[in-house]
């Protein structure tokens, strides 16, 4: 019902969703989110990104997130890949598939687990520009965004 | 011994990825950054009190307090910006 | 940018989440939500279901919606398709897909999209279980969840 | 003439799926149901005050408020239950 996942290979967000309702006649409403890379970040173009990972931490982060969703949210199941190594413009980072019996559930789960891992799950973006190489800074928004779901 | 590791910006900048150090300098995660505060430039930098760390005992998030033990794996680094 | 559309033909939502971002690196997320039939529904078993609408009318109903998400929130793009006629357990009934360039706008997008659908599209689901067919009764909990999008 | 268009469990429970209506006997939308509650049974039961009825004039939703004019496309409707 959970599954979690880091890889290096091209990431099909399709296939994802394909696995996470199959055969499951309960599911109403699946949301899923998909994060791609960007050509521009703070007005600079970018060539590349590299995306550094703890390996056994990260996937046990994405499993704790998962399970709390599926928790909160009585979920009917969810999948979260996410791409490490170096990547190009458009292609997917990360992929969070949720679904549920009912709708709201399955935006609230799938807002929650994006939200957990941009400020729990330990992934470090390098980008490529013109000028060179760069870490991306950690962004106050996702701080923010994280700490709603601690209020309700 | 703690199982040090440093990772992304932490790990270029130290210009490695991890030691070893011996428990006693490192009584909880706070002793273990007072150690490495007490090491030349780069360090005293990155781990300076007002700086952003983000730690983990045993690859699960900890806070300062945390108490560590002979054998805990420790991680050093930046916030993450994943996702 | 928008583009809606109503169908008798199955539904592909991979299709649409591939158009929605073909060719536009200004795209950081990507929200869909997939609609599926359910098989069960007030505790009867569903064996097929029929979708009636309002040719014409649900086409301006969409691309209105659709146009206020858009503006309301600058997405990148949005695609709604609704399947119409007979259907069976598990198929989709309904994608909306949402492009913006940060995730927070995706999702509000989206969510906004069928909550809007739910109360304003004119279509109507009647099903079919052991007992005979039934037309589907509206639920409170759709006005509440378009409710919501007013007082913010 | 309105053109009136019924749709879904209306259309099965009237047993038609529109008509014309003078536009003299249904000046706004409101005047327009109060003429359908005077027939027989099944219309006044649909079109009671307590019923909840979706209408829209030219394929956009409207309110009881709203007039009609000669040549409108009218169609009265149950909540409706896509997505």
């Amino acid at each position: 019902m959970i599954h979690v996942r880091v890889q290096a290979e091209p990431l099909d967000p399709h296939r994802e969703v394909d696995l996470l309702t199959q055969d499951n006649p309960r599911i109403g409403g699946v949301v899923s989110f998909i994060g791609l890379m960007r050509d521009i970040n703070d007005g600079e173009k970018v060539e590349r990104l590299f995306l550094e990972h703890y390996p056994g931490m990260t996937e046990k982060a994405l499993q704790k997130i998962a399970e709390e969703a599926v928790e909160r949210w009585q979920l009917e199941g969810c999948r979260v890949v996410h791409r490490v190594g170096e990547m190009a413009p458009c292609e997917p980072i990360v992929v969070v598939a949720v679904a549920a019996q009912h709708r709201k559930a399955a935006f609230l789960g799938c807002e929650f687990i994006i939200d957990y891992l941009k400020t729990r799950a330990p992934f470090w973006k390098k980008e490529k520009t013109g000028n060179g190489e760069r870490w991306v800074d950690a962004r106050d928004t996702d701080d923010e965004a994280e700490k709603k779901w601690q209020a309700t | 011994m703690i199982d040090v590791r440093y990772f992304a910006r932490f790990r270029e900048e130290l210009d490695t990825d991890g030691e070893q150090i011996e428990a006693i300098q490192a009584e909880t995660l706070d002793a273990l950054l007072k150690t490495l505060r007490t090491r030349d430039g780069v360090w005293a930098r990155l781990f300076a009190e007002d700086q952003r760390v983000m730690m983990a005992v045993n690859q699960e998030i900890a806070d300062r307090n945390t108490p560590l033990r002979d054998g805990d794996e420790v991680a050093l680094f930046p916030p993450v910006t994943g996702g």
